[in-house]
């Protein structure tokens, strides 16, 4: 072995990053001025872009073969990379809306800004893991940042309950993974995604699975569903987004959803891609469940990050409708939902970090009312962002939604597309009720006081591009469609 | 000479018991993290008996990485730990009841 | 055809929305700055208003003149689908920008021109509060209820069928009235539950038909029995909501009471004749045997609306309620129309649709100008109006006439026609249609003896002003139209003469493979 | 039986009393020691896998490192012990129900499977093996990736720990080192070379005794820019060359 046939360069993205972090972590221990975190967080953020513009640089052709690299370790596919994008853009937009968040409340360290970026690192590391080894180091590089920026409040009570839940669930989860992956391994002999689906492809053919297998699929899928917040093991997720700070919960909000993509295309697509038949029905249970479950509680919210996060259960619901589908259509469709998904995540809690002030939080429900007469610009933006969360034409939540269905249509399971549908009614309500909320109520008598707007130019601009992006891609969405199934095509 | 499943069998004793821990632990967050290196150790357990009986040494190279991710994560509960012990003065998470979930 | 010239319908209104939301109220532009109440500029407010209701007349009514061309340019000849336009959207799904139209959808095009221009109108003084977003959500609506009518590939169509609501959602529950948020949400949640069934039947048969959302792709699509019935059953979920016909008609009478004025126009004389367009394009082609399978059911449901909501309306006590229950009876003759599978009776169907856009929008508007006089809509309140108010009298009492379809006027020729072909198919069906001509004669003619005739009921019906300019403008125009119609229909017959007699062929034919 | 199975047996069955010491025991001080003990039989059991490296390596890690950290914080922090002691029974039963389930089930499961049929015992390790031999081989050569990912890992772990319990605003006496100002140094901030006569008078040694000895300024010499480094930070800050 020599170390050229590492090619190390096909991880240059993540080193860049990782190198990145450590140098603002130094720039952070030599340098003392006032406001070194908000230094800290812009070259985060030009950080994150150059990862970005790296990716795109070393885009591989959608047709090309993958090459892996580091024993094969690492795999850099145009699925990798079309992901490593959008984590980059969204980890670097949620740090643009938190940047005067966390200044206010003194959670701006220089090390709040590393761990994102450590956590960055971890989910790029996800997105080219070819190797059960580098996905599970991937996600736990994420997931212990992710703790750690859930805590970042420390004078909070919430935040440090919420953290500590985060942290005990996760580590559970992440055991349960591991267990399953010893059985595979144990199973299969082989810890690489390829080898694993080779050797289980005589299993695949027999009339009876092996009950093991089966077993250890259960593990993966259990664990996945708890990292995925999917319902019945979703009792975290509204606590931790609620009680984490709000720029993290934007944080996790976004980038993570994709990585977790990451995570379920490469074990169940990849590694278990002929094992459909094992998975399917229980990802469509937890898919029906999350959907109703997210629908159905997020009605009772009175908070407006609890009912984002039981959104975020009913999404996450939708996309495991996609992967259930089971076939390329399905995961593309997945794909796609989860990047829409999170653009249209990170731009609902960028509009609640845009509407906080100094000494409050803007979360609650009530909180909106008559917004349309104090934030008119805001309040259309949140508008747009809440009809795309719903799947009304004419956003990109709607194409979204159209391809999950239209890939469970395709599978033939369409009984589960019309309850999906059916659910998804459910959903509107609430996000309707935020509508009326912002433009057919009177403010509150004790509404907050909007007037002194923090002078956070940047958000702002960034929240009307996020927001209007959801409708002015439309001309151009066939294209995101076409570059989604092209990149599942080449990676399944 | 033993029998693989009996060690598998060992490791299922051992995961078993700490995820049970966990949701029997209603009160102490301590030995929840405790529960949690258990469980850990239960995984590994599993890892070096396949990675013995295949006779492949992949699988201790994963319980070696095991090991160290489990001792950064512990260091984080701790820290999570103590940021939450200053903030509240308890680490019963029976009173850990501020956010409904 | 090189002009696009459907496209520019579509767009140039929404745009044009937008542009007005734009010019927006003055709030709009210091962002940040909810000072709570906003007096601070209202001269440039007043400016900007006036501004924006300029605009957006100018609009409406340039893209009411550019609709013409379709009607004078049509080849009545013909059924296939005329000015045409096709562009690649999203080549992973196959979904095209396709648009067209024939007989059925043109005529109704030219019903949402005219009428976005008469509620651009209706609406001048009386919307004094964000007067640019009003004028922009009824300028963006007009775009998307054009793209509604012609569009040909599914998801475009249901694009523009959807995202139709979201105006109409704004537009009653910011300027509706005390009941507003319920109104809204209810009729929000209805259409949508019904239009998602409909997404999934659009999408079935994207996979039945090998990869096309081409709506007419599906009209040759040979479909076995059982899923024709789904597919019917979940496009009837969709339609019967916006008809809306007999058990799902509740959203009807919340929505039009709370509704501003112009929201309840266009409620009634274009948003309900989406639902007969989506029967004629797609449960009738589509589905032809399953909905010869389900005549029965429809024509029951229909025949139901017609009898019963009739008497429904007689009970009613306030003005708006009586004439969307009067709607929904006479949406009824619609349905019951379509599925009489008989020439006579799709005409009659489509003319009716027409001329209930035409009558039903023209007494909105009357009840409205009284409104904005005495803000009531209780008949108990009114009495005696045709003392002080004349002219007004005189166009309400021409609208209750058409309304209860006396000889002369439009609601007579299509309601006629339809009893005509129910006769072909069985004599009973057809009395017990007639029946309705009693029915609706009684109820609008009792309100207008109630609101209309009589001694002057109080002082404040006494000190009610006529109709001033602008308002016997708007209904000037309908009541022409509503006589024009009615006596010499034979300009509107003649241009959906050969697509009705295509769509009757065609839905003669059994599609089953 | 071997005395390799007694072995086995004997320290299973520590192994599993310790681990059901740990979840069941209410001090934090005892869990951790029965924790210690779970992990020694662990390791134990890993020789007679033939695994002594990583037998070693948790002894090491486990016993001599995170115990030591869990104690270090049990300690720290002061529990209330005779709170968390109540209630703890009344999860028992449906908690040891629900163990026993898994256990019967993941075993029978397993026991399938893997059957002494399909995984018959490997021959032992030849007499000169090295079990850390191999692994460090394999770990520096085809696994550097993760360890690369793996050294992050630690890395976070020490600055999340670091960010999330220092309280450095707290304390605004406690004596701190400004790592910037240290590094900022110059060499005039450090060294000042005093130009002067020779003299003779012998009051000119005894004023400069009394000085700190960290600080040695001449009284009459001109002042150097900033003050040693370990004075408090506010001060190198305002008098920081750039």
């Amino acid at each position: 072995m020599t170390f050229a046939s590492l090619k190390v360069a096909a991880a240059l993205p993540e080193i860049f990053l990782a190198v990145a972090a450590c140098a603002i972590l130094l720039f952070s221990a030599i340098n003392s001025s006032d406001n070194r975190a908000g230094r800290a967080c812009w070259f985060a953020v030009a950080a994150l872009l150059i990862t970005a513009l790296l990716v795109i640089a070393g885009f591989p052709a959608v047709d090309a073969a993958a090459t892996t690299a580091f024993n094969a370790m690492f795999i850099g596919d145009a699925l990798s990379a079309l992901m490593k994008v959008g984590m980059c853009l969204l980890c670097a937009a949620a740090f643009l809306y938190g940047r005067e968040y966390n200044r206010a409340r003194g959670i701006a360290t220089c090390e709040y800004y590393v761990l994102g970026l450590f956590s960055a690192a971890g989910m790029l590391v996800m997105a080219s893991a070819n190797h059960l080894l580098t996905l599970y180091l991937g996600l736990e590089l994420m997931s212990l940042c992710l703790y750690a920026l859930v805590a970042s409040a420390r004078e909070n009570k919430l935040a440090s309950e919420a953290a500590m839940k985060y942290f005990v669930l996760g580590a559970l989860a992440s055991s349960i993974l591991l267990y399953g992956m010893s059985l595979l391994y144990g199973l299969t002999g082989a810890l690489e995604l390829p080898a694993i689906r080779a050797a289980l492809v005589s299993a695949a053919d027999a009339d009876a699975v092996d009950p093991a297998l089966a077993l250890a699929v259960v593990f993966i899928v259990v664990a996945l569903a708890f990292k995925l917040g999917a319902a019945p093991f979703h009792m975290w997720l509204p606590d931790v987004y609620h009680g984490a700070p709000t720029s993290t919960t934007a944080f996790l909000s976004a980038a993570p959803k994709i990585a977790a993509f990451a995570v379920v295309l490469r074990l169940l697509a990849d590694g278990l891609g002929d094992l459909t038949g094992v998975w399917q029905s229980m990802l469509i249970i937890l898919a029906l469940l999350s959907v109703a479950v997210g629908n159905f509680i997020a009605i009772a919210q009175h908070n407006l990050k609890r009912m984002l996060a039981y959104s975020a259960v009913s999404h996450m619901g939708f996309f495991l409708f996609g992967i259930a589908a089971g076939n390329a259509a399905g995961y593309s469709a997945s794909l796609f939902y989860v990047l829409i998904y999170a653009v249209m995540s990170v731009g609902a809690f960028g509009a609640v970090l845009c509407l906080a002030r100094d000494g409050s939080e803007f979360e609650r429900l009530d909180d909106l009312r008559g917004l349309s007469k104090r934030q008119p610009r805001i309040a259309l933006l949140i508008l747009i962002l809440m009809l795309s969360m719903a799947g009304i034409p004419p956003t990109a939540g709607f194409f979204a939604k159209l391809a999950v269905i239209q890939a469970l249509v395709g599978a033939g399971l369409v009984w589960v597309a019309v309850a999906a549908v059916l659910l998804a009614v459910v959903g509107a309500f609430y996000y309707l009720r935020v509508i009326k909320l912002m433009y057919f109520d009177a403010p509150a008598d004790d509404a907050m006081d909007l007037a002194p707007a923090i002078a956070d130019r940047p958000a702002h601009v960034l929240l009307a591009f996020n927001a209007l992006i959801i409708i002015a891609i439309l001309p151009w969405i066939g294209a995101l469609i076409a570059l989604c199934n092209a990149v599942i095509a080449a990676a399944v | 000479m033993i029998p693989l499943s009996h060690y598998l069998a060992l490791g299922a004793v051992l995961f078993a018991l700490s995820v049970v821990g966990i949701f029997l632990n209603r009160k102490n967050v301590v030995i929840l993290l405790m529960s949690i290196e258990l469980l850990l150790l239960a995984v590994n357990i599993n890892f070096v008996a396949f990675s013995h009986f295949l006779q492949d040494v992949a699988g201790q190279v994963f319980v070696f990485f095991i090991l160290t991710v489990a001792a950064a994560e512990s260091a984080i509960g701790l820290a999570i730990l103590i940021v939450l012990f200053r903030a509240r003065r308890t680490i019963n998470v029976e009173e850990l009841d501020s956010l409904k979930g | 055809m090189n002009t696009p010239l459907l496209s520019i319908l579509i767009w140039l209104p929404i745009i044009g929305g937008v542009l007005v939301l734009g010019v927006g109220d003055a709030r709009g532009d210091n962002n940040g700055n909810g000072d709570g109440n906003g007096n601070g500029d209202g001269n440039n407010n007043g400016a900007r208003a006036a501004l924006a209701r300029k605009l957006a007349l100018g609009l409406s009514s340039a893209v009411l003149l550019l609709s013409v061309p379709l009607y004078t340019q049509f080849d009545a000849g013909s059924a296939a689908m005329q000015f045409t336009e096709h562009a690649r959207w999203i080549d992973a799904f196959n979904i095209h920008y396709a648009l067209g139209v024939d007989g059925i959808s043109m005529p109704l095009i030219l019903l949402t021109t005219l009428l976005t221009v008469v509620v651009v109108v209706a609406g001048w003084q009386v919307i004094t509060e964000r007067v640019a977003q009003y004028m922009a959500a009824f300028l963006i609506m007009e775009g998307l209820m054009v793209g509604v009518f012609s569009a040909l590939d599914a998801v475009l169509f249901y694009l523009f069928w959807e995202a139709m609501l979201i105006p109409m959602f704004l537009i009653i529950g910011i300027w509706g009235g005390p009941n507003r948020i319920y109104a809204t949400i209810k009729f929000f949640l209805y259409t949508l539950l019904g239009s998602l069934l409909m997404l999934v039947a659009l999408l079935y048969l994207y996979h039945a038909s090998g990869g096309s959302f081409s709506i007419l792709d599906y009209h040759r699509l040979p479909l076995a029995l059982t899923p024709q019935i789904f597919i019917f059953l979940a496009f009837f979920a969709a339609f019967a909501v916006k008809v809306p016909m007999f058990p799902v008609h509740t959203w009807l009478p919340d929505a039009h009471v709370e509704a501003p004025t112009g929201g309840s126009v266009i409620l009634a004389a274009v948003m309900l004749k989406m639902g007969g367009y989506g029967f004629m394009r797609f449960n009738l082609p589509v589905t032809p045997d399953a909905s010869r399978e389900l005549a029965w059911l429809m024509i029951t449901l229909s025949l139901i609306a017609v009898v019963y909501i009739a008497l429904v309306a007689l009970a009613q006590r306030d003005m708006k309620k009586l004439i969307a229950y009067s709607s929904i009876s006479h949406m009824g003759f619609v349905t019951l129309g379509l599925f009489l599978f008989n020439a006579h009776g799709f005409e009659g169907a489509l003319l009716q649709m027409i001329s209930h856009g035409f009558i039903s929008g023209a007494l909105f508007l009357c009840v409205g100008v009284l409104y904005d006089r005495m803000h009531s809509r209780q008949l108990a309140d009114y009495g005696g109006v045709a003392t002080p108010m004349p002219v007004f009298a005189a166009f309400m009492v021409l609208f209750a006439l058409a309304n209860a379809g006396l000889p002369g006027t439009s609601g007579f020729v299509g309601e006629l026609l339809v009893i005509l072909g129910a006769f072909q198919v069985n004599a009973w069906i057809a009395a017990a249609a007639a029946l309705t001509l009693i029915f609706g004669a009684a109820y609008t003619l009792w309100m207008v003896k109630r609101v209309v005739y009589g001694a002057v009921a109080s002082d404040k019906v006494a000190a009610l002003t006529d109709v001033n300019r602008r308002e016997i403008l708007f209904l000037a125009v309908l009541a022409a139209l509503v006589l024009l119609v009615g006596v010499w229909p034979a300009p509107l017959l003649e241009v959906m003469h050969a697509t009705l007699e295509h769509l009757a062929q065609h839905t003669a034919a059994s599609k089953l493979p | 039986m071997t005395f390799l199975q007694f072995a086995f047996y004997c320290f299973a069955a520590v192994l599993v009393f310790a681990a059901a010491g740990v979840v069941t025991v209410r001090n934090p001080v005892k869990a951790a020691l029965f924790l210690v003990l779970a992990f020694f039989s662990a390791a134990c059991v890993w020789i007679t896998l033939e695994a002594e490296f990583l037998a070693i390596v948790l002894v090491l890690v486990y016993v001599g490192a995170v115990m030591v950290l869990f104690l270090f914080v049990v300690m720290m922090l002061d529990i209330d012990l005779a709170e968390l002691r109540a209630g703890f029974a009344r999860y028992l039963p449906v908690g040891s129900v629900v163990a026993v389930l898994l256990v019967v089930e993941i075993a029978l499961v397993l026991a399938r499977t893997f059957s002494p049929e399909r995984f018959a015992n490997p021959p032992p390790q030849a007499a000169g093996h090295s079990n850390t031999r191999e692994l460090g081989e394999q770990l520096y050569t085809v696994y550097i990736y993760p360890f690369e990912i793996a050294a992050f890992i630690l890395l976070v772990a020490i600055v999340a720990a670091i960010a999330l319990t220092m309280r450095a605003r707290q304390r605004p006496d406690a004596k701190r080192i400004d790592p910037a100002a240290q590094v900022r140094t110059r060499r005039e901030q450090r060294l000042r070379i005093v130009q002067m006569k020779p003299q003779r008078r012998p009051g000119a040694r005894a004023s400069e005794s009394p000085g700190s000895p960290e600080s040695p300024q001449h009284p009459d010499a001109p002042q150097p820019e900033s003050p040693s480094p370990s004075s408090p930070p506010s001060q190198s800050t305002e008098s920081s060359p750039s």
